[in-house]
């Protein structure tokens, strides 16, 4: 696995009922970020072009920024408009 | 102490009251969300709630912490509910009670704006023609722009128009 | 249909939120206002409250029905209760709902807050040491320098239903 | 009862503790007011002099101004400071 880190990638409400499913297992370069993430996600072309470039981004369960850095395992999940109350 | 849950079943607002109240408290107050029948000109028949869990118990409980810092009281139990509901089927529930009244007003609404601005929560409404559609929301707030609650003063946070 | 009441027995809050909520409410608020164990650093067993009964329900009606208007809902019920009431009792209920929380709690505030400067009811607390002793209150507001209520919302038609 | 009005007198709370009763009956020549009404309470000596010069006052269960005008059968009350909710 080295040079590589495995991404556990989640994907809820709207999202999932566009790409049609709420997880995906994801391959990306050690060293890439959230955005690398999403850049990769929607050059899956298809459903999933029409992610937001910039979507709002949980890894670990915790909002974070598109320049994070990602590690093997993470859990990072594309959290769109929140409507809850 | 502090009770926060992501539930599937009814919420009993009677029983959340019951886990707040001390003997030093002089005020109490609970918030219910409730399914209205209606939104943006729509009539609702119903709405389910989507969730992210394992994040939304995280969240919920970091901005109950929020509030019990600011107010100045742990008797705070905030529970929201998930899944299909019906019109008049509360949704979430926050208690509150503090020896004086402003702190208990002041860490609800907090709590509720909150919950709003952050809370992985999605909602799907069901309209009485039968069609569907996620009710469009707010983007999240991140952690790194997420206002500080209100230090030790109370809070005057700005009401917002959206739902309940 | 609004309701006040001053009452002798002991409010159950459950029933008070029975009396609000309709479907196009998002939004339920409940105010309990609870006899604690202190005042000013003393320590409370238990109070008294005392009234001109005839009056208070009149300006608690007034109060309610000055709210009802500025917050454009009528699904307000409040009652307050008089005679003798150990520290944890409810002295004071107050539940709103309507469309959005804003109204919800803009109009509880304003109901409790003018409570305590226009209802005439009185306090004395007795405290362990078994002094009793009346609660120093506030002068009430004479009637010409009654603050109107929160303008801006839509002014609704709020009959009044004032209970036993 | 020409000339004259028959005033109903309440007291509440510490008011009716000071004063050993709830309730008088007082006379006023026909023209009296609200402060004339306080004025004779508090001329009657005793613990009618404890009794604020300008008490909040309501008449016939209403918050009134010392300078009203009072009439036969009226029934006022003397409010001490209020301590409800």
């Amino acid at each position: 696995m080295y040079g590589h880190v495995e991404i556990r990638t989640l994907f809820f409400a709207s999202y999932k009922e566009l790409l049609g499913t709420g997880e995906l297992q994801v391959d990306l370069p050690e060293g890439a970020t959230v955005s690398d993430l999403v850049s990769a996600l929607r050059s899956r072309g298809g459903a999933f072009t029409a992610l937001p470039t910039e979507p709002a981004v949980a890894v670990n369960l915790t909002y974070t920024d598109p320049t994070s850095l990602l590690s093997d395992g993470d859990e990072v999940a594309l959290i769109p408009p929140v409507a809850g109350g | 102490m502090t009770f926060t849950a992501i539930v599937r079943e009814p919420i009993d607002p009677a029983h959340v009251l019951t886990l707040i109240g001390a003997d030093q408290d002089g005020a109490s107050l609970l918030f219910l969300g409730v399914v209205r029948d209606h939104n943006d000109g729509r009539s609702v028949g119903g709405v389910r709630y989507d969730t992210y869990e394992e994040m939304a118990a995280e969240v919920l409980s970091e901005i109950v912490g929020e509030a019990a810092r600011s107010a100045g009281t742990d008797r705070i139990a905030a529970v929201h509910r998930i899944g299909e509901l019906e019109v008049g089927e509360v949704s979430v529930a926050i208690a509150v009670s503090s020896p004086h009244r402003a702190e208990a007003y002041d860490a609800s609404r907090y709590i509720i704006e909150e919950i709003k601005k952050r809370l992985p929560v999605w909602k799907k409404e069901r309209y009485s023609d039968g069609a569907e559609e996620w009710v469009e929301g707010r983007p999240p707030t991140a952690p790194n722009t997420v206002p500080a609650p209100p230090a030790g003063a109370p809070q005057a946070d700005a009401p917002q128009a959206d739902g309940p």
